[in-house]
């Protein structure tokens, strides 16, 4: 036998509206990391969880140590071996450590009781092979740091002493130390043979642990190659299908006078310190920074969403009280959030009322709505920001993603604010619906409309933004203009580090 | 075929020796709001009056007929009700709360003849005399008052049938299901009609003695039944629910409807000719009477002179109709 | 002195760490004693808790099942139903212990069914439990034909006055299926899904439980609670009322969370249901012991009840900041 | 085709309404007297206290949170007003305070929910005890009858052969349909319903919308009670206690969704009357009022499975 661990032979997955997995092949050696990567929205997190029996693929076959399988739970994956740190928060805030680690698997005796002082003993070693012997094992999770919860996730998945690991972007959420400990680990882990699937969008690290790597775009494998093979601006490219001057347009504007101004900003819960920054008419102002850096903290903040701890908001020079999102329309600022399907769209409403969501009091100020105009309304956006659904009433849920995030847009357009956050605007949509967002952030900006766009992908923000501010931990760490970018400069400062270690 | 479930039908106490006493043998004089006695308590005893709920007039008045026994013969009056209105657990709870509070008597209204039972034993081995009215508690007590339901059934039933010339068609508005004042009322409607077997009932449905269901079942069948004669309501809420239904399919006048209590609305109701006779079943002469054998017993000893003694009886002239209706009001009525 | 400043703290981070329940109740039996002289006496405290204990057994049930972001509107006609059932076994000539065990059997059935259709059926608790309620509580009216049915056995006297150790026998029953409840939510697997369903029901799929399952068991143990309950009752009252458990449902979410138990995140257990429902027991009882005018009671219970939970859901948010 | 951005056409009343006539044509051939004039007249008397009650339930329910104080509210508005009429007041000013004190109660539980930060299923259910508690004292045990002709006129009479509380009825019922449906207020409501979150960050003012449906729930509650006061031509303690439930049963049969969003007052219409004709069917057959209960809990988890069945279905159609 070959040493091929599993192979996957054309998986298709089909969710209402998108095909998040078209016909791919993937499979995974002994004492490999493999890793996936691929924008948002690309397909990763699917493939994973198919592999680990949480999805059922429409069409397709995969292939366990040879044999042929067809999981209809993660069970039945979990008997096999085949375990992972999944992307969402799969632990339980009021059970402890120890029981989440060892969830459905305590140690019990023949009359069903658990043990717990095994169970304890058990967790308290799985995390001092982490280093995390800090964590008290019967702490309930929900009093743990982030952190030290995504360690917990890391420890429950190898308590099943699996064959079969999958990391889905473990290292998200976690500091320098923590990520040390778990490549530590996964080196242990290859040297003794399991195979290793590994998530992520840190491209500093898939040199560090991956063997292999496998690139997905919408739902559709570009390729798989060794990792020495290849150097990262051709990863990108395959991720992007393009070349990024291709994708970024950006018209040459002339800015005037400040819209919105914040100075020395806080939140209560001390994500956001002291935030000052200026925005100006028709400018595309960039906030870039790491995951968890505080950028959506500081966009809900300007928003009215989350309570001020500290500091003043002016917009066009007058000092506003930031108390709603009600409020803070009526002084022309919208957002669009980065969580689409929880924050930014009724997914059980129809196209047409969640473009109306806001405008509604714009459009009907006496109360009533009339019918007629409002239909005009949402098909004047829909035809504008082709909207690809075939009837206005049609649910939200049914449409693919990047067309739900023009509804998104569609709603903000119609209300036609002068200032716009735009929190991921491009996660997890096709690269088509992109370069639409793009150049709809262009015609914006030109129209005299200032946006402040967050953003996890580098190229995008400095492909986008007149002038780019990082902010790490919280804090403004840096500004640059537009003709001062670097990709080195700016990550490593949203990294903390002086120096040049970084990908270009 | 299944056997008919064992209600408290069968209970010896329904069954007890329910003959009026003779007015000379009462402790008390008169009925109604008008009673009076000339027991008085040697010992400030406490008494409680346990009722079913705080909702029904008839519950309130028993309340009222004790404290006004309280004042005449000098005795602590404690009321006591159900937190959630007629649930017998809670009764049975308050049962339990009187005697810790030390009580020497009580005055109940059981909400459940079996379901009180192990609260009247608890009574009864602390030494408490229990006198119940209206339902009676599954085994004898010190005390039965208040009116024997079969009877009102019967007196009520036939006053009906005589105003339509007996013979017509006749619905009934039951009772709550289960509830033993109910059950032996419509035993004593049954009871009457075996004698007058022109009498047909077309219909029989629950109302649970209130007037809005009242309303609404009569309301649906007068839909078939356009041709009734007559309605008995288990209780005067029940009828005048029927009444209001009458009024509104335009029937007035052509149903003669009966009903039970003599409470205030229902007097006015016959009054006004919407219903033609109720029972005067006087909750407040019915406790002071109670009350008064209870204090005689704590003075002395005293027995009633036997089990149930109904109250108010045959004797009492309890048939309220158009002719006594203004007698009633100015001077028997419980509710004034 | 620096242990004793020690004891000192640790005993008032105790105090202060109490939940709100503990205070009120505290306040309350206070409050009883001081109005009224033979309040606090034993046999007092011994009647509020045999009072007690069918609700208390009914608001268990209703806590796990508030744990798994749940509801069990079908309790309280559970319990009736269990107790019509029981006397009609025994009055078919079925002996009594065995129609006992049939009745509890047939209970947790029809608790398992709720957890069927919420899981399986996946309809929401509120209306399952709701749509179940009904037909229970119709079933029991028909069962009976309204009225309440009795049968005499000397095992309902035996149960509801025998004392142990001065200990009503009620309360052992209650005690032993605590002890049960507990070693189900803290020693048991299915006790380990109760606060993982509330907690993050779909990290319960991924791990490889069967939801659906768990909640059948859940909803089914829920049963098994209600029915020692309806024995009880039914024994307390030496006959089964159709109607007996109307209500107790929501007397019981109220217990469960006075107590602590909240309907997000798998948050409390049955410990604080104990105060809960001693809390509303203490109430009923010391409002009649003071006198308090059975006029007032209702709206005055109800008031204190809900203070109870604004108080408990207040101080508890601002202990978690 | 412009008309139909109203949500009737894509929710799911369309099942409640197969139902109802379902319903109507089996009682048709079950019961010779169901079709008549006056029997339909009766079910819509008789149905229309449970379409003023249901009405404005339908818009908390829509917003996902629930109002068990419906039945209570409506009893101790009914035994206030009751009080307010025997102290001669006059009647229009004892319809204001009635609504007001409706308005009050809505506040209350808005009070709770909104900002407190209950969950509604229990404060207003703690409420409902409250207020159940309350009439209890305000009634202090009597029961009240004998109401001015021009009050109970509002129950009892008839403008032609319709009576006038089914006018009343219809009138709040569209009433409620236009705010719901018509107006920017309903938006936010439907908004709220669907997704919480996303209203907030749509600038919905969440917080007022929630208020505004419970005040809403609220006022139909003490229309309700003031109406069924009228019609009784009396008042007592426990008379809103039947309707706790059976207004949630009605939202519930007519096809909105306890999860919030889905739905709509025709669908509550729909669900009242045929809880109303099952009562109606069951007394003219002369079926044991026991049952009826049963039928009406085998209706809901009917309808309800039912829905998800069919939108499981559909979403598979759409892929
Ligand atoms: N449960 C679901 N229901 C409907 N659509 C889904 C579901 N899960 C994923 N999708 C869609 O499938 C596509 C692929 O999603 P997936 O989560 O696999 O992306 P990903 O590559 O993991 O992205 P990310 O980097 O953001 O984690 C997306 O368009 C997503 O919206
Ligand atoms: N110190 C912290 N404690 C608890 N949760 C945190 C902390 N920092 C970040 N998070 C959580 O991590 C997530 C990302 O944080 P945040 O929104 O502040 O970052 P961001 O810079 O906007 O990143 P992104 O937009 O990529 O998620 C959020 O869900 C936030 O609640
Ligand atoms: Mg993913
Ligand atoms: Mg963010």
């Amino acid at each position: 036998m070959d040493e091929t661990i599993l192979r996957v032979h054309s998986i298709t997955k089909r969710f209402p509206g998108v095909k998040a997995l078209d016909n791919i092949d993937f499979d995974l050696k002994r004492g490999e990391v493999h890793i996936l990567v691929g924008e948002n929205g690309a397909g990763k997190s699917t493939l994973a969880k198919v592999i680990l029996g949480a999805y059922v693929p429409d069409e397709g076959e995969i292939f366990f140590e040879g044999q042929k399988v067809a999981f209809k739970t993660t069970r039945d994956a979990l008997e096999k071996g085949i375990a992972a740190v999944y992307q969402e928060f799969t632990l339980f805030p009021y059970l402890n450590v120890a029981q989440n680690i060892f969830f459905n698997r305590e140690p019990r005796n023949k009359l069903g009781i658990i043990d717990h002082r095994k169970m304890e003993r058990d967790a308290a070693e799985l995390l001092r092979s982490l280093n995390c012997e800090y964590i008290d094992v019967r702490a309930y999770v929900k009093k743990l740091s982030v952190a030290e919860q995504q360690m917990v996730e890391i420890a429950k998945a190898l308590s099943y002493s699996p064959r079969i690991m999958v990391f889905d972007e473990p290292t998200a959420t976690l500091s320098e130390r923590e990520v040390e400990s778990l490549f530590e680990r996964i080196h242990k882990l290859k040297a003794a043979g399991i195979g290793i699937i590994y998530v992520s969008h840190r491209m500093q690290e898939f040199k560090f642990i991956g063997d292999r790597i496998t690139v997905l775009r919408d739902g559709k494998k570009i390729g798989t190659v060794g990792i020495n093979e290849v150097s990262d601006k051709e990863i990108v490219k395959m991720m992007v299908g393009r070349d990024i001057s291709q994708v970024f347009h950006r018209s040459a504007n002339v800015f005037s006078g400040e819209v919105l101004k914040t100075e020395t900003l806080s939140d209560r819960a001390g994500r956001v310190k002291e935030a000052s920054i200026v925005l100006n008419k028709g400018e595309i102002v960039g906030l870039a920074g790491l995951v968890g850096a505080g950028r959506t903290e500081l966009a809900k903040l300007i928003f009215g969403v989350d309570p001020i701890g500290g500091g003043k908001v002016y917009i066009h020079g007058r000092e506003v009280n930031v108390t709603s999102p009600v409020h803070m329309v009526k002084c022309g600022v919208g957002m669009v959030c980065e969580d689409r399907k929880r924050l930014g769209l009724a997914v059980n409403d129809s196209v047409a009322w969640n473009i109306m969501a806001v405008s509604l009091k714009k459009y009907f100020p006496r109360f009533i709505i009339y019918y007629n105009k409002a239909y005009d309304i949402v098909e004047k956006y829909k035809t504008q920001l082709r909207i690809a659904t075939p009837d206005v009433l049609r649910k939200c849920k049914f449409l693919s993603g990047g067309n739900q995030q023009k509804v998104v847009l569609a709603k903000w357009l119609s209300m036609d604010t002068d200032i716009l956050i735009f929190d991921e605007p491009t996660r997890g949509i096709d690269v088509g619906a992109k370069i639409e967002i793009y150049g709809l952030m262009d015609k914006l900006a030109s129209e005299g409309k200032s946006i402040l766009m967050i953003s996890s992908e580098l190229p995008e923000i400095i492909g986008m933004s007149d002038r780019i501010y990082v902010i790490r931990e919280g804090r403004i760490v840096g500004e640059c203009k537009r003709a001062e970018f670097s990709t080195d400069d700016i990550a490593s400062q949203m990294l903390g580090i002086v120096g040049d270690a970084h990908a270009s | 075929s299944s056997p008919a479930p064992k209600t408290a039908q069968q209970a010896p106490a329904a069954v007890a020796d329910s003959k009026p006493v003779d007015h000379s043998k009462l402790p008390t004089k008169g009925i109604g709001t008008s009673i009076s006695t000339d027991v008085k308590a040697k010992k400030p005893y406490k008494i409680a009056i346990i009722v079913k709920n705080t909702t029904n007039p008839f519950m309130v008045k028993s309340i009222a007929g004790t404290q006004k026994a309280a004042k005449d013969m000098g005795f602590e009056c404690i009321s006591l009700s159900p937190a959630r209105q007629d649930s017998i657990d809670d009764q049975v709870k308050i049962m339990e709360d009187a005697i810790q509070m030390g009580v020497n008597g009580i005055i109940l209204h059981p909400i459940d003849s079996n379901g009180i039972m192990p609260a009247i034993r608890k009574a009864e081995a602390a030494n408490i005399p229990v006198a119940v009215i209206g339902t009676p508690a599954a085994k004898e007590t010190f005390l039965r008052s208040g009116v024997d339901y079969t009877e009102t059934g019967v007196l009520i039933t036939k006053a009906v049938a005589e105003l339509i010339g007996k013979k017509g068609k006749l619905i009934i508005i039951e009772g709550p299901p289960g509830a033993q004042n109910a059950i032996e009322r419509l035993q004593g409607i049954k009871t009457a009609l075996k004698d007058y077997p022109d009498i047909q009932v077309v219909a029989s449905q629950t109302a649970n003695f209130k007037r809005t269901e009242g309303m609404q079942v009569t309301e649906n069948l007068l839909q078939k039944y356009k041709d009734v004669n007559a309605i008995i309501g288990a209780n005067d809420e029940s009828a005048l629910g029927a009444a209001q239904a009458v009024k509104a399919a335009g029937l007035s006048g052509k149903v003669v409807i009966g009903g039970f209590d003599g409470n205030q609305d229902g007097s006015a109701a016959i009054k006004s000719g919407e219903m033609a006779v109720s029972y005067n079943t006087d909750p407040f002469g019915s406790t002071y009477l109670a009350a008064a054998y209870i204090v005689q017993f704590l003075n002395d000893g005293t027995k009633p002179p036997k089990f149930f003694v109904p109250f108010p009886s045959a004797l009492d002239d309890p048939i309220i109709n158009a002719k006594n209706i203004d007698n009633y009001i100015s001077n028997i009525a419980w509710w004034k | 002195m620096q242990a004793e400043a020690v004891r000192g703290n640790r005993l008032t981070g105790f105090v202060s760490g109490l939940p709100p329940v503990a205070w009120i109740l505290f306040v309350m039996v206070v409050v009883f004693s001081f109005a009224s002289p033979n309040y606090f006496e034993l046999r007092n405290i011994s009647n509020i808790f045999i009072q007690s204990m069918p609700l208390m057994l009914v608001a268990f049930a209703q806590t796990i099942i508030v744990l798994t972001e749940g509801i069990d509107l079908s309790l309280g006609t559970q319990v009736s139903f269990v107790s019509v059932l029981w006397i009609l076994l025994c009055q078919y000539g079925v002996p009594i212990l065995a129609a006992a065990a049939i009745t509890v059997a047939v209970s947790m059935g029809v608790g398992a069914t709720n957890g069927l259709i919420i899981g399986k059926g996946k309809i929401p608790a509120f209306i399952a439990t709701l749509g179940m309620q009904y037909v229970l509580y119709s079933t029991s009216l028909l069962l009976t034909a309204g009225a309440s049915i009795s049968f005499s056995d000397y095992l309902f006297q035996f149960v509801s006055e025998t004392k142990l150790l001065f200990i009503p026998l009620p309360v052992w029953i209650t005690a032993v299926m605590f002890c049960l409840t507990w070693v189900m939510l803290y020693k048991t697997r299915l006790g380990a899904s109760v606060f993982a369903l509330g907690g993050n029901p779909d990290a319960v799929t991924l791990a490889g439980v069967n939801a659906n399952k768990s909640l059948i068991k859940i909803y089914g143990f829920a049963g098994l609670l209600t029915a020692v309950s309806g024995l009880i009752i039914t024994c307390q009252l030496e006959s089964a009322q159709p109607i007996v458990g109307s209500g107790w449902e929501f007397e019981a979410v109220a217990a469960a969370l006075i107590g602590g138990t909240s309907f997000r995140e798998g948050k409390g257990g049955i410990g604080g249901t104990i105060l809960g429902v001693l809390l509303i027991s203490t109430l009923k009882n010391g409002l009649n012991i003071a006198r308090v005018p059975s006029l007032y009671q209702s709206a005055i219970i109800g008031t204190i009840i809900l203070a109870a939970i604004i108080i408990d859901v207040m101080v508890r948010r601002r202990r978690n900041g | 085709m412009k008309k139909y951005l109203d949500s009737i056409k894509h929710s799911r009343t369309i099942y409640s309404f197969v139902g109802l006539m379902i319903m109507v044509v089996i009682s048709s051939l079950t019961v010779n007297k169901f079709m008549t004039f006056d029997n339909v007249i009766t079910i819509f008397r008789q149905a229309s206290t449970l379409f003023i009650l249901s009405a404005g339930l339908t818009a908390t329910i829509l917003m996902a949170e629930i109002d068990l104080s419906v039945g209570a509210a409506s009893g101790f508005i009914g035994c206030v007003s009751a009080q307010f009429l025997k102290a001669d007041l006059p009647v229009p000013m004892v319809f204001l305070l009635g609504m007001a004190l409706g308005a009050l109660v809505g506040m209350l539980n808005g009070f709770l929910v909104g900002t407190v930060k209950m969950p509604s299923f229990i404060a207003t259910y703690g409420v409902s005890w409250v207020l159940a508690g309350l009439s209890v004292i305000v009634m202090n045990g009597a029961v009240i009858f004998g109401l001015p002709e021009g009050f109970t006129w509002f129950g009892t009479g008839y403008v032609g052969p319709i009576p006038v509380i089914v006018i009343i009825a219809c009138i709040i019922v569209a009433l409620v349909y236009f705010l719901l449906h018509r107006t920017t207020f309903g938006r936010d409501i439907y908004s709220f319903g669907f997704n919480p979150d996303a209203a907030l960050y749509s600038a919905v003012p969440v917080n007022r919308t929630l208020y505004a449906a419970f005040i809403l729930s609220g006022i139909t509650a003490g229309i309700g009670g003031l109406l069924m006061m009228a019609r009784l031509n009396a008042a007592d303690a426990t008379m809103g206690d039947a309707y706790g439930m059976q207004t949630i049963a009605a939202v519930v049969i007519g096809g909105t969704s306890l999860l919030g969003g889905e739905g709509g007052i025709v669908g509550t219409i729909i669900g009242a009357l045929l809880l109303t004709i099952v009562v109606n069917v069951m007394n003219l057959l002369g079926i044991s009022s026991f049952a009826q209960p049963m039928v009406v809990g085998l209706l809901i988890l009917a309808v309800v499975m039912f829905d998800t069945y069919t939108r499981a279905m559909q979403e598979k159609l759409i892929e």
